[in-house]
């Protein structure tokens, strides 16, 4: 398994689960600085939990979680963000009944008084995604499923974070949008920011991302650069499908 | 293959209903009256918290006027077989008790309507109204209800010809009648019918995508549970032997509210614990002079703070970790399909 | 390209014509109109926000459409309850998660199945669940549930309950069935099991699919014909192959 | 028609009371998701507290309002939200609902067994007198509600709605989770909203006190009364309580005189709910979400 | 040591808590009294309270637990409708109910164990239409009544009354106990132009309704009974309560020595001042304690029979306040008074002599 120097974020022998139920039992792994890193594994294997573990919504019973040096482990959500943290989560995550821009303004509650551009942020996220300004008024239960995944794009990277955690991010969106979507974190590790992504859509998020990390059963693995992940030809059978479309069309 | 969650937890509950019923039998021999009384009116107010838990606890349907049915079936009763009444004392309590079942199963139908249309706090309003409107008639109808000044001189039941006078062969009566419509209940929530009720309180989106007739079941769920409220009012009538509008207000529909949530919602057996925690737990407590309704609300927020499902939520929370303890061993002799 | 084009023998099963919804001023479907046939595997491709949820739930009975009909086998369906088409055969999974979340996922399968299993009455009096649990524990298996059988399907992992979504769907032999971005979250692998369990039920019961997807490599895979939206209009019908090369398409969907 | 003018006028004053005891429901609702039962007890109490405070502790009024005012507040403000809805908010709405009705009971009782099972005289923070309008008297005590009513209510809906503190509470109440993730305090949230409603409830207390007495039982009346003009008015929305509240004033009053007396509880409820059963919402609710 | 067990079955919450916390004062007092003088016939009474919540069935099931536990005596409810729901199981068993119920049909029922501890509304209510006929001189009148066993049994015996005696019933308003806005009756009322209106009412929706009335400038004669009349109204209603009268049957403020030395030590005790409901529940239990005396023993079957007929006088037992007497159906009969709120004070006028003389 690779080794990295100066990792952002690193777990060591995380235990953590639901009631009485452990899912994360040992979990450990580094992510490097500056660079995409995505995880993945099969349904169930605890991605999301480790997410959740990190950002404080879970408690870890055991083990350490470290933010750049500093122990961060069971740190409220609002402690991580201002470490420099920030989470978007899988699913529907709006509020429904405030609408789409009232939505987005709240991804900046969180901001520092370093942040004096928030009005121009949100202009200019708003013309990545332009549904989304023609929709500014609406109230956002009334988005599509694709549309109501772009707001909470939005609204999870307008804070200037360190760190990324972003957990499916190309669920119910479009090809284009999914584009969008990755050259936006692309852009952001440019700027030096670390990104960890969770996707099951696994060959394009590897294609971009630096680093690859397949997650068993609340375990890592494997970590290696992510051509070395796609080129494996395990993971390729166990976790991306071992070729689906070929097989059908024979 | 791996037995049946649901099997189970309903095979304890048939279990624990019988034993319940056959310790009961012989328990009260040493009761005097007023212990009769008490463990009667305990058993009477399960029925129609059974209802309720019915409407409310498995099919989510929140309903404020399970006490109207109580009363329209304890009015209906007395009606039927008081002295004077439309058939007056004798064999007439069967027919008083299956038409207050029918009448309040209609009258849970009509009410059921406007479940169709408006939920939440809209529906509690709705049957809100309807309670305050049937208390009012209760109250105000005096040529029909005796009005403020009540209905007294209600019969107890006969049977085999001999009227039940006696405290014991009453409560006796009230127990069998209570271990029939226990067991129908039971019988109806572990058919498929039961799953429906539970699938309309959970995700009544999904239920109808599947087939599940959201009208009929909303309907069925209403008139049901209003029915066993009518059967309660039915054995009410000749236990108390008189009623006024007192016990059928709004605030008796709140009680039978909380009944059902502390005993714990959509579970078979927490009607009768919440309606022990109600109705009996409150006269063993008025020994304690003015502060025994201090005492039973501060009880009520104590076990509310330690278990929100109920009384019975402490078993299922056993019930459940033991699922999780499962669930976990599978999950660790799942096989790694990749080493490290 | 597709191993099995089904090209019309009989009239179509579901026929979908000049529909429209409008919410207020916004034309979310703006009057679509396309047939599906017997045993055919139709995809609806289409930017975010273009009406293809909209869509089915029109067809579905879950909202009123503003204007058009529907028919199944040539008989009008618009307007129907949701649990009415269902008894007709037709099933579907959504977008957003949709489980009975206290209930266990095997209580969920039989839930999927058991109204379409005698009367009312026989359903409370009758023998219970016959076939069903069987039924119920071949999808577990299929989609790797096994361990989680008897435990609450709301603590699920986001992919497990969208591969239980649609086990629900495929309850009790249906028709017809609509699926909503089934691939959304499930895993590739898992995603070929699914793909294998559609097919199997497509040419074993010969249950006619229309499924929307933006996953291209599932949808141009599985599909015979694919039925691309935008802005609440049919942009284009035809083979996965057509699709591809066509140029509107690349434009408003497909990018490049 | 002067008893006609004379009963509008009436059913205003009335409805200020109800609009003004109903805002609780809505604010709560709004922002946390709670129905509190207990809010009939959360009017009648304060007045009490004054005046137990001028009975035991012998407290000139000026400082037993201090003293009631501070002990409401950290009791039913903070307490409240801290001790009964804290631990219970996870859990749905009917535990924690029917927590609210113990604790109603538990606040009715005490006032009871630890103050007086009697109705008192309280004192009015409003000079005495009333003025003429079209024929009909209406007292400055009346007009002080009216206004208080409707200042609060507007106020606190343009709070809710237009100021991002607003938006933050109703986040909080629309997806606690994603609301902690993106850094609100919802904790603080909640709090503030607990004690915005222990704050109103006070001045409510104070101001109805005088026409209704006080009472340990007010609370039932004042509750229930209160409740339906929360729900005609539309629960999700704060202004709703103001429409709600004259509603069923006004119409509690005209039934009252026109109808049978003995039916009068019934009619505003009855003509509410064919209000309901056609428009579900409620009269200025707005529509369900969407949830396909 | 042996006590005489007494249950008290008394309305300390739901509607009927503030008549019944009185009627439960009034009772301790007496009992803390006698117990403080040895007893009754050298036994200690045990006093103990079981609360109804102004429920029937809970009512019962005291009353029951009373008769099981032995009680020698029942003391209470106030409230009619639990009343009815409870007689037949002290007469079943036997046991001596001292009730403070009004209504009319109460002793109409052939019940043997049940004594009242105030007049009958049957009784009452003629007084009072005379006093419209004659004092009041109303050819119409507005009766306001609250819309419990108390109050539509009030409304039940006058308004026969008032139509044999020519007047006219010009509305006829029911309101809710607990009813906390009269603003709509109070308008009622004003509008139907009737001569005097009759207030029939509990204390502090009485309160209520002064003030409510007054608000609309009604300016003609508010004519009530004892709860109408009581200080606790007056102190409420304020000025509201001036020029109120009408007919008491029991009340601190009567010119008698007895009530107003009742009244001292009542307040002195509980801190607030009494209502004929606390003058009933202490009375009542002097009349128990006296008729276990004369009876020598505490037998309840003698104490039944000596009951029923009794004469009391103040000057054997000054516990009972006033000279009562208890006729075979367990209805009291005594003098009672006619009255008036001038400058705050309830102010008596007049005293009408017992139904029938003594
Ligand atoms: N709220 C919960 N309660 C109980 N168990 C849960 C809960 N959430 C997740 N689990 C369990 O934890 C395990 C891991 O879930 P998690 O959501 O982390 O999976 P995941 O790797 O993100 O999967 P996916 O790719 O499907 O999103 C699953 O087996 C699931 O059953
Ligand atoms: N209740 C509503 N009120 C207003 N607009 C709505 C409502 N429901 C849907 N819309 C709008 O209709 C359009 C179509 O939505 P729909 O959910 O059908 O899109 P979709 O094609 O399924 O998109 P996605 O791929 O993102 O799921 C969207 O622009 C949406 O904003
Ligand atoms: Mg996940
Ligand atoms: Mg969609």
């Amino acid at each position: 398994m690779l080794k990295i120097d100066n990792p952002v974020l690193t777990l060591e022998n995380i235990v953590a689960g639901y009631g009485k139920m452990t899912i994360l039992n040992g979990t450990t792994f580094s992510v490097p600085r500056g660079s995409i890193t995505t995880i993945i594994g099969p349904n169930g294997a605890g991605k999301s939990t480790v997410f959740k573990t990190i950002f404080g919504l879970l408690n870890a019973r055991q083990g350490k979680i470290t933010l750049d040096g500093k122990d961060v482990t069971n740190f409220t959500p609002r402690q991580m963000l201002e470490v420099g943290a920030c989470y978007v989560p899988q699913g529907r995550n709006i509020f429904p009944e405030l609408t789409v821009r009232h939505n987005i303004e709240l991804g900046s509650v969180a901001a520092g008084a370093s942040i004096t551009d928030m009005p121009a942020r949100i202009e200019a996220s708003l013309d990545r995604f332009p549904v989304l300004r023609k929709k500014a008024n609406q109230q956002a239960s009334t988005l599509s499923g694709g549309e109501q995944k772009q707001l909470e794009i939005v609204r999870g990277l307008l804070l200037d974070p360190k760190l990324i955690l972003i957990d499916e991010p190309s669920i119910g969106l479009s090809p284009m949008m999914v584009k969008e979507t990755f050259s936006i974190l692309t852009e952001l590790k440019d700027k030096g920011v670390s990104i960890l992504m969770i996707e099951q859509n696994a060959k394009s998020a590897l294609q971009m991302s630096d680093y690859g990390l397949v997650l068993e059963l609340g375990q890592t693995r494997m970590f290696d650069t992510a051509p070395a992940i796609l080129a494996d030809p395990r993971v390729g059978q166990l976790f991306l499908g071992g070729g689906m479309g070929e097989a059908t069309a024979a | 293959m791996t037995r049946h969650p649901v099997f189970s937890r309903i095979d304890a509950n048939l279990a624990t209903l019988l034993i319940g019923a056959v310790i009961l039998w012989f328990a009260p021999a040493g009761l005097k009256s007023y212990g009769l009384y008490v463990i009667s009116l305990w058993l009477v107010m399960s029925i129609a918290a059974m209802g309720l838990n019915l409407t409310l606890g498995y099919a989510g349907l929140k309903s404020l006027a399970q006490a109207a049915f109580l009363g329209i079936g304890a009015y209906t009763t007395a009606l039927i077989t008081a002295k004077g009444g439309i058939i007056g004392p004798g064999w007439s309590w069967p027919l008083a008790f299956v038409v207050s079942g029918a009448i309040t199963f209609f009258a849970g139908v009509i009410l059921g309507f406007p479940a169709l249309r408006v939920k939440f706090h809209y529906l509690a309003f709705v049957t809100l109204s309807f309670a305050t409107v049937m208390f009012l008639i209760f109250r105000n109808e005096q040529w029909l209800t005796g009005g403020v000044y009540g209905f007294s001189n209600i019969p107890r039941p006969s049977v085999m010809g001999s009227k039940l006078d006696n405290d014991l062969a009453f409560f006796r009566f009230v127990l069998v009648v209570t271990v029939l419509l226990s067991l129908a209940m039971w019988w109806m929530l572990r058919s498929p019918w039961g799953r429906a009720f539970t699938a309309l309180r959970e995700n009544p989106l999904r239920a109808a995508s599947l087939g599940i007739n959201l009208r009929a079941y909303t309907l069925l769920a209403f008139a049901i549970g209003s029915a066993y409220g009518g059967f309660a009012g039915a054995l009410y009538a000749p236990l108390v032997e008189f009623i006024d509008p007192a016990p059928f207000a709004i605030s008796a529909s709140f009680v039978l509210l909380l009944t059902v949530v502390v005993g714990g919602q959509g579970y078979f057996l927490g009607p009768f614990l919440g309606a022990a925690f109600s109705y009996v737990l409150p006269e063993v407590l008025r020994a304690t002079g003015g502060l025994y309704l201090l005492i039973y609300a501060a009880l009520v927020l104590i076990l509310l703070l330690i278990t929100p499902q109920g009384i019975i939520g402490i078993v299922e929370k056993m019930r459940e970790n033991r699922r999780q303890k499962a669930a976990q061993e599978q999950r660790n002799a799942s096989k790694v399909m990749l080493e490290a | 390209m597709n191993a099995h084009v089904n090209l019309p023998a009989s009239g179509p099963v579901l026929k979908v014509d000049g529909l429209k919804k409008h919410f207020g001023g916004i034309k979310a479907v703006d009057g679509v109109s396309f047939e599906v046939f017997e045993g055919e595997i139709l995809g609806i491709i289409g930017p975010n926000g273009c009406g293809k949820s909209t869509l089915f739930n029109c067809i579905l009975g879950q909202l009123q459409p503003t204007e058009g009909a529907v028919t199944l086998d040539g008989e009008a369906i618009t307007g129907l309850f949701p649990a009415e088409l269902n008894r007709r055969g037709v099933s579907r999974t959504f977008q957003l998660l949709q489980v009975f979340p206290n209930l266990t996922v095997r209580e969920n399968l039989i839930l999927a199945g058991q109204e379409h299993q005698g009367s009312m009455l026989s359903r409370l009096l009758g023998p219970k669940d016959a076939g069903l649990t069987a039924e119920a524990e071949k999808m577990i298996g299929f989609f790797n549930l096994g361990h989680l059988a008897d435990s609450k399907a709301g603590g699920l992992s986001y992919g497990q309950q969208k591969l239980l979504d649609a086990a629900m769907a495929f309850m009790a032999g249906p028709r017809l069935v609509l699926l909503d971005e089934p691939a959304g979250g499930v895993n590739l692998t898992m995603l070929a099991s699914l793909k294998e369990r559609l097919e199997a039920i497509n040419k074993e019961q010969g249950a006619t699919f229309v499924v929307i997807e933006h996953n291209m490599d599932f949808v141009m895979s599985l599909c015979s014909r694919v039925v691309v939206m935008a802005e609440g209009k049919v942009l284009a019908i035809g083979t996965p192959a057509e699709i591809r090369a066509n140029p509107a398409v690349i434009e408003a969907y497909l990018g490049h | 028609m002067d008893q006609f003018v004379q009963l509008i006028l009436a059913g205003l004053a009335t409805g200020a009371i109800y609009a003004l005891a109903a805002i609780g429901f809505t604010l709560v609702w709004q922002t946390s998701q709670t129905i509190n039962f207990a809010q009939g007890e959360f009017v009648m109490l304060p007045a009490i507290l004054v005046l137990a405070a001028v009975k035991f502790l012998h407290a000139p009024l000026p400082v037993a309002v201090l003293m009631a005012v501070g002990g409401f507040l950290l009791l039913f403000g903070f307490g409240f939200k801290q001790y009964i809805v804290n631990p219970m908010a996870r859990h749905g709405i009917l535990p924690l609902a029917i927590a609210t009705m113990a604790l109603s009971i538990l606040m009715k009782e005490s006032a009871k067994d630890g103050f007086s099972a009697e109705a008192q005289q309280f004192p009015s923070l409003v000079p005495e007198g009333a003025i003429q309008l079209f024929g009909a008297t209406l007292s400055l005590r009346d007009i002080a509600i009216f206004v208080v009513a409707v200042v609060a209510i507007v106020g606190l809906q343009l709070f809710v709605t237009r100021t991002k503190t607003g938006r933050m509470m109703q986040a909080t109440a629309q997806n606690p989770t994603v609301a902690r993730i993106l850094g609100i305090s919802t904790e603080k949230m909640i709090l503030l909203t607990f004690l915005i409603n222990a704050g109103l409830a006070i001045l409510a207390s104070f101001l109805i006190s005088p026409v209704y007495l006080a009472k340990f039982s007010n609370g039932e009346v004042i509750g229930t009364a209160a409740f339906i003009a929360a729900i005609v008015g539309g629960f999700n929305q704060v202004r709703g309580a103001l429409a709600g509240g004259f509603i069923v004033g006004l119409v509690d009053n005209l039934a009252a005189a026109y109808v049978s007396s003995a039916y009068r509880a019934a009619v505003p409820l009855v003509l509410l709910v064919l209000v309901i059963l056609f428009k579900p919402e409620g009269l200025l609710g707005s529509k369900e979400e969407r949830t396909v | 040591q042996e006590t005489v067990k007494v249950v008290g079955v008394i309305e300390m919450s739901g509607a009927g808590a503030t008549a019944g916390t009185n009627y439960k004062n009034g009772a301790q007092m007496a009992v803390d009294e006698i117990n403080a003088k040895g007893g009754i016939l050298g036994k200690k009474i045990d006093f103990v309270v079981y609360d109804t919540q102004t429920n029937p069935g809970n009512t019962r099931a005291a009353v029951q637990r009373g008769v099981d536990e032995g009680a020698f005596a029942i003391f209470g409810p106030v409230f009619s409708g639990p009343i009815s729901a409870s007689m037949q199981i002290a007469q079943k068993a036997g046991v001596p109910q001292i009730v403070g119920g009004e209504a009319a049909g109460l002793t109409k029922q052939g019940v043997t164990t049940i004594f009242r501890t105030s007049l009958n509304q049957a009784d009452a209510m003629p007084k009072l239409a005379e006093y419209f006929k004659n004092d009041v001189k109303a050819n119409s009148v507005a009766v306001v009544w609250v819309n419990n066993d108390f109050g539509k049994g009030g409304r039940d015996a006058i308004i026969p009354e008032l139509q044999k005696r020519g007047i006219k019933i010009a509305a006829d308003i029911a309101t809710e106990s607990a009813q906390a806005d009269f603003a709509a009756d109070a308008i009622k009322v004003k509008s139907s132009n009737a001569d005097a209106v009759f207030v029939y009412l509990n204390e502090e929706e009485s309160a209520r309704f002064l003030r409510a009335i007054k608000q609309q400038g009604y300016d003609k004669p508010i004519v009530g009974e004892t709860t109408l009349l009581g200080a606790k109204v007056i102190e409420l209603a304020g000025d509201a309560a001036e020029g109120a009268k009408g007919h008491v049957g029991l009340s601190v403020d009567a010119p008698n020595p007895l009530f107003a030395e009742f009244g001292k030590k009542f307040q002195a005790k509980f801190n607030y001042k009494s209502d004929h409901n606390g003058i009933k529940g202490y009375s009542g239990m002097y009349m128990l304690k006296h008729v276990a005396e004369k009876t020598g023993k505490l037998d309840k079957e003698a104490w039944l029979k000596y009951a029923h007929g009794a004469i009391i006088r103040t000057k054997d037992e000054p516990g009972i306040l006033i000279d009562s007497k208890f006729d075979a159906n367990g209805d009291v009969d005594r003098e009672s008074f006619l009255a008036e709120v001038k400058k705050g004070q309830q102010v008596i006028t007049g005293t009408l002599p017992p139904v029938n003389k003594f």
